[in-house]
């Protein structure tokens, strides 16, 4: 058995390496994912939207996305200055989409994050705890998912008034559900581990079971989900301001631009073309990302 | 099995209870009363209100919620606030659209995604495989709106093939048919092809093999129905979402579905519509769901003795 | 004096309207300090729920656990807590029972982080390489983790999580079931060095009547969640009584020439003891049933020199 | 048809000719198989032993040609069924083998059979796969009566699904598919493992009635020195991907001399026959099959390592066909 001098001596060595250890884990998933090309590929495009986001105001000033000038309607793409060209009132497409950005981004992130930890709360509870609580998060969350998604986002929209923040709270309600029955999945999948078990019998408390053992492991799952998530509401914030209920002109999203720009997609297609584009491409590197940090997270699933 | 069924259908009773209640509340807060509507902004305030009152508009939530699902249960959905016109009448004729729409879409969507789904599986990493997915991932990422609009400017104005709006003929509906059809076909081939790779890693599969059994019937007989269930499951639920989640599609092509219904009403603030079409379209995904679960008992027998037992 | 008493347990699981699963139906166990009761079983005889039922990792239907002499199941919880860590499990499944996020360090720190066993971070990391030295596991292993090591070295930091808080009592549930036959060697000595050197008391649990023979002092035999027969290990092992032992026995392989002996072979296979009727629950396969086999319940009876079996032909 | 044709007391039903498999894997060529050969007689049930990650189930699955197709490859050897190269087969040619000359019994009772198909379905598509002498629907119908009776379950259950059987009749149900079709080679891969020791021992003596009224041979895969014992004539073990040890049962079991990995295995197993005070382990760990050690592949675990066994082959004993795999014999045999 080891003595205390030679443990001491050990100490040091160990606590050097120590500031490495952490890593592991995490380590492997990335190494994993940048093997993943297709998943990289995905990760620049959406740092190189995140960068443009962040820096919009550098980029173009907020002026030329929301000024609207008559005489410089339909400039077709490709001019001098107007690299996608301007639309129905003169403003340059490209500035709009740059500053539209934020507003989608910003939608899409928001109500996931925020839907996600509500949902992360009470999907855990139900997942951890079982029984009576469990059978009655399940069951009204079912209920509320029978109701048409986007009916109930456009209704809750109408109820309060449409804007950006009003938007956001409608679509993290409405999907509040879905985030409940992810995180609920995922730790069951945890809670009926051995492990889980084994940590009980060493007199872990519950709160810390679920704080060391059920999160770090089922937050796997629950991220590459909350990272495909982010697109699809993207797509949804624009369907909704498509519709001429979420975010109104001038404010530049790339929705409101595909509402505006409707009526004139038969003479100057590329009104529409460039907007569609933003929102695709955005959504299109998260589901890159969220696929392969799935495949990185759980190498099972290959081959 | 009989009984399960039973049971599940008196279960839709609660359900679409609190259903009426989440879709009346929310609707309760937009600032919006029948005598506006019916009467118009210019009537005297004392005419409003005494209709409002007439039609009960100003008796507590919790009364008019009472009233409507004691009169719900009866078949009656009210009248709009708007035309008068009952709001089942509404639905009715926005139906056939709406279901044209939505089975067009299914049929093309499951049999393009399945079959490619199933073909990604067999020869996991192959050209196809790679294209296939990277193809439905792509098409799962743009709005089905914008793709719908892309495909008029390309068949409709550009090649002049297909009409670009309306639901005159059956080819109105090939540009939305295919539009739909996307986003669906697009999960419809990770889905199966996610399942299918599954199965296909089953012992089960290999007893097949080692039986003899041909590779194509290992795969159909064995794999495929094995891999159904989740398949199933999109399926059901994609068919019950496309009934209600179509708004957007059925603004670019201005088709007049149950959507389109929805949208204007919640617009007008015509709260009858809203709630009525909304409950009605919840009880469709609802027995949709329910055909589901009946189906997985048709494919797993496993399920089917839970549900005989029950 | 014994270190573990269980008097009448029951573990009922509730399994549907009115039916019950009777996973261990009224056992008494008696394991003096130091030594090893091996509980042997097939699988669904309730030997894992035994062993969870003693650790109180579930709460028991009705019955009574005396530890130390103190009935666990209605001390108070600071009692509870202080007889809690004199008691240890060790799991089947190195695989999962290990949290994959967790390196080594923090695997085996763990139980003494729980219990506040150590004054600070550096008595820790002395305490955590002392119990690796005992168990068996290089120091450079300290950063690893479990997915990196094989089934062998894993199961060693689960003993070295139970044997962390310096306890009387181990649970070891299947602890060699997982592993190689080699490794399964190495994990066993170990067991049996930890006993001598610490003065370890264990109740092991297994399905494998070779290792339960070489590691007991003494044997129960479980079949449908009650106890059959219990005995010395030698003197079970010599002088099999119930015709469940007898059959189990005979259908081991031993690694000598020769064929299996038909004669004693078992009918039918083992069915859940849900609801169960009174009388004999091995009735149904036993060769040498007698129609009162099934009339009522049959006690445990001692035949002798602490031989105790559950059979109406060797009544006393 | 193949079985028919052959004189079939001169050629073995199976010869294998230093057979490698190997996996290509991310990480590196995995050697799971390294120049194996063995042969099988007529009626003959060999026992093949070893730990996880031997190489047993790797063998047993190139015999069949079921190497998963895009990693697995047998880059040498040969395999003869009868006389005839397996390897050199069409993959049409090697599926009516599969089946009906040589079929095979999984681990896992629980996953080999299909849940949604009942199980007389899953008898029968064994019998209409190999049906050449294009028997009616009803005379097939009979033979699953036939062989769920010889399994020993009862025909009027052949219209229920696997659920409904327990693991000792879902493996019984995984026999008669395997012998549905008489074929004259069964690989049978820890067929017991996953059972009760008196439901292993029921399937046991099943198999070995069968086996004598169907004439059959046998692989029996095992990692149980007891169930070896009591099934197999002859005994190959396994270790690293190679046989270190071949000889018949007698050989292997009362034989004087042996290879250290068997003396090993022996040694590490508690006996209800003999009472061990301690058991005694083999050192170290099974080797990294993408990183196998030089020389002979168990020195760095064998307690009479020489010099010479750390590189080159080690050099094979052999004596009236019992071999062994190691230099201390030939060693013993110079001195």
């Amino acid at each position: 058995m080891g003595t205390a001098t030679m443990a001491d001596i050990d100490l040091k060595k160990i606590d050097l390496k120590k500031k490495l250890k952490k890593k592991g884990h995490s380590q492997e998933i990335w190494r994993r994912f940048k093997k993943n090309r297709t998943a990289m590929v995905g990760m620049f495009i959406f740092v190189f939207i995140l960068l443009v986001m962040i820096f919009a105001d550098a980029i173009v000033s907020y002026d030329t996305a929301v000024t609207q000038k008559i005489s410089n309607r339909f400039i077709p793409p490709g001019s001098a200055g107007h690299l996608f060209g301007t639309d129905n009132f003169g403003r340059d497409i490209l500035a709009r989409i740059v500053h539209g950005s934020r507003n989608s981004l910003l939608m899409g992130i928001g109500a996931v994050v925020i839907g996600i930890v509500i949902g992360g709360l009470l999907g855990s509870i139900a997942g951890f705890y079982g029984g009576g609580i469990d059978s009655f998060i399940v069951r009204t969350m079912d209920t509320v998912m029978c109701i048409p998604l986007m009916l109930l986002v456009l209704s809750i929209v109408a109820a309060l008034g449409a804007s950006l923040v009003n938007v956001l709270i409608a679509m993290m309600i409405a999907n509040v559900p879905h985030y409940i029955r992810i995180v609920r999945a995922a730790v069951l999948s945890v809670a009926g581990q051995d492990y889980i078990e084994a940590a009980r019998a060493c007199g872990t408390p519950n709160f810390l079971i679920i704080l060391k053992h059920v999160i770090p492991n089922a937050i796997g799952p629950i991220i590459v989900q909350a990272t495909m998530a982010v697109g699809t509401m993207i797509i949804h914030a624009a369907g909704i301001s498509f519709l001429g209920m979420g975010i109104q002109p001038p404010t530049p999203e790339w929705g409101a631009m595909l509402n505006e720009a409707k009526n004139y997609m038969v003479d100057y297609p590329y009104t529409v073309i460039f907007p569609g584009l933003s929102i695709g491409l955005t959504a299109l590197s998260l589901n890159l990302m969220g696929d392969g940090l799935r495949d990185a997270l759980d190498p099972k699933l290959r081959d | 099995m009989a009984r399960y069924v039973f049971k599940r259908v008196l279960m839709l009773v609660p359900m679409l209870l609190i259903v009426i209640f989440i879709v009346s509340f929310i609707m309760n807060l937009t600032p919006s009363d029948p005598g506006t509507l019916i009467l118009g902004e210019r009537a005297t305030k004392d005419a409003i209100q005494e209709l409002n009152d007439r039609l009960g508009y100003n008796d507590p939530f919790f009364i008019r919620y009472v009233r409507y699902v004691s009169r719900a249960l009866r078949g009656d959905l009210g009248n709009s606030w708007k035309n008068g016109a009952p709001v089942i009448q509404e639905i009715v004729r926005r139906f056939p659209a709406t279901l044209t729409l939505a089975v067009g879409a299914i049929v093309i969507g499951l049999t393009i995604g399945m079959t490619l789904g199933i073909l990604s599986a067999v020869k996991q990493y192959s050209a196809l495989d790679v294209a296939g997915t990277a193809f439905a991932m792509a098409l799962a990422s743009f709005p089905g709106f914008w793709i719908g609009m892309m495909l008029i400017i390309l068949f409709a104005l550009k090649l002049r093939w297909l009409p670009s709006f309306g639901v005159g003929s059956m080819k109105h509906y090939i540009l939305p048919w295919f539009t739909t059809s996307c986003s669906f076909g697009a999960s419809m081939l990770r889905m199966t092809r996610t399942s299918m790779l599954e199965s296909i890693r089953m012992d089960y599969i290999r007893t097949a093999r080692a039986k003899g059994q041909t590779e194509k019937l290992v795969i159909l007989r064995h794999a495929l129905r094995n891999a159904l269930l989740p398949v199933v499951t999109i399926l059901g639920m994609s068919f019950g979402g496309l009934l209600g989640g179509t708004v957007t599609i059925e603004t670019v092509f201005s088709i007049p579905g149950v959507g389109s219904l929805v949208i204007e009403a919640i617009r007008m603030k015509d709260v009858p519509v809203v709630v009525g079409a909304t409950v009605t379209l919840a009880t469709c995904f609802t027995l949709l769901m329910l055909v589901v679960d009946i189906l997985y008992a048709f494919i797993d027998p496993r399920i089917r003795a839970r549900y005989i037992r029950h | 004096m014994s270190m573990l008493r269980t008097v009448n347990l029951k573990k009922y699981f509730k399994i549907g309207k009115n039916r019950f699963l009777h996973a261990v139906d009224g056992v008494n166990v008696e394991i003096d300090a130091g030594s090893t009761l091996g509980v042997v079983g097939e699988s669904g005889c309730g030997k894992s729920t035994m062993g969870r039922l003693v650790m109180g990792l579930l709460p028991a239907t009705s019955g009574e656990i005396f530890y130390d002499g103190v009935d666990i199941l209605r001390c108070t919880k600071a009692e509870l807590a202080e007889r809690r860590r004199k008691m240890q499990i060790i799991f089947q499944d190195p695989y999962s029972s290990l949290n994959p996020r967790m390196s080594v360090f923090e695997l085996i720190s763990e139980p003494l982080v729980m219990n506040r066993a150590c004054a600070n971070k550096k008595e820790q990391l002395a305490r955590v390489i002392e119990l690796m030295e005992i168990v068996g596991l290089a120091g450079r292993f300290i950063n690893s983790y479990p997915h990196e090591m094989d089934g062998g070295r894993r199961q060693r930091i689960g003993v070295a999580r139970a044997i962390a808080l310096r306890p009387e009592f181990i649970v070891c549930d299947e602890p060699v079931s997982a592993l190689d036959v080699s490794i399964q060697a190495q994990i066993l000595n170990l067991l049996m060095d930890m006993q001598d050197e610490m003065k370890l008391t264990y109740m092991f649990i297994t399905h494998d009547l070779s290792v339960v023979k070489h590691i007991s002092d003494e044997i129960m035999v479980m079949y449908l969640g009650q106890c059959v027969e219990r005995a010395r290990s030698k003197e079970l092992f010599k002088n099999p009584l119930h015709p469940y032992t007898q059959a189990l026995l005979s259908a081991i392989p031993q690694p000598v020439l020769g064929k299996l002996r038909h004669d004693k072979l078992l009918r039918g296979e083992v069915t859940d003891p849900i609801d169960p009727e009174p009388g004999c629950r091995f009735a149904k396969r036993c060769n040498v049933m007698k129609p009162e086999c099934i009339e009522h319940d049959i006690a445990l009876q001692d035949v002798g020199s602490g031989h105790f079996v559950a059979c109406v032909l060797c009544g006393g | 048809m193949l079985k028919k044709t052959l004189d079939k007391n001169t050629v073995p039903v199976l010869d294998v000719r230093n057979l490698e498999a190997v996996y290509q894997m991310d990480e590196g060529v995995v050697r799971a198989v390294n120049d194996v050969s063995f042969t099988i007689a007529e009626g003959e049930t060999m026992g093949l032993v070893g730990e996880t990650g031997a190489g047993k189930t790797t063998t047993a699955f190139s015999i069949l040609r079921l190497l998963p197709e895009r990693t697995g490859r047998i880059p040498r050897g040969e395999i003869f069924y009868k006389g005839e190269n397996l390897l050199k087969k069409t993959p049409d040619e090697m599926r009516i083998i599969r089946g009906s000359c040589i079929s095979m019994i999984f681990q896992d009772p629980m996953t080999a059979l299909n849940p949604i198909l009942t199980v007389g379905d899953q008898i029968l598509e064994s019998l209409e796969i190999h049906n050449i002498e294009n028997k009616t629907k009803k005379e097939l119908e009979s033979r699953v009566d036939e062989l769920m009776t010889l399994v020993g379950i009862s025909p009027a259950r052949k219209n229920e699904y696997p659920h409904q059987f327990s693991g000792g009749m879902k493996q019984r149900i995984v026999i008669a598919i395997a012998l549905a079709c008489e074929p004259l080679l069964l690989i049978a891969d820890e067929p017991t493992t996953a059972l009760d020791v008196t439901i292993q021992a029921q399937v046991l003596v099943l198999m070995e009635e069968l086996k004598g009224r169907l004439g059959t041979s046998m692989i029996m895969i095992s990692h149980d020195l007891g169930v070896v014992a009591k099934t197999c004539d002859s005994v190959a073990i396994m270790y690293a991907g190679e046989i270190v040890e071949y000889g018949t049962a007698k050989d292997i079991f009362e034989g004087k001399v042996h290879h250290p990995y068997t003396l090993g295995l022996f040694q590490a197993i508690p006996r209800l026959d003999e009472d061990t005070l301690r058991l005694r382990p083999i050192n170290g760990l099974m080797p990294d099959p993408s990183d196998l050690p030089s020389g002979c592949k168990f020195h760095p675990r064998c307690v009479d390592c020489m010099d010479e066994c750390r590189d080159g082959k080690p050099y094979p004993y052999n004596q009236n066909g019992h071999r062994i795999l190691c230099n201390l014999l030939q060693r013993e045999k110079r001195v």
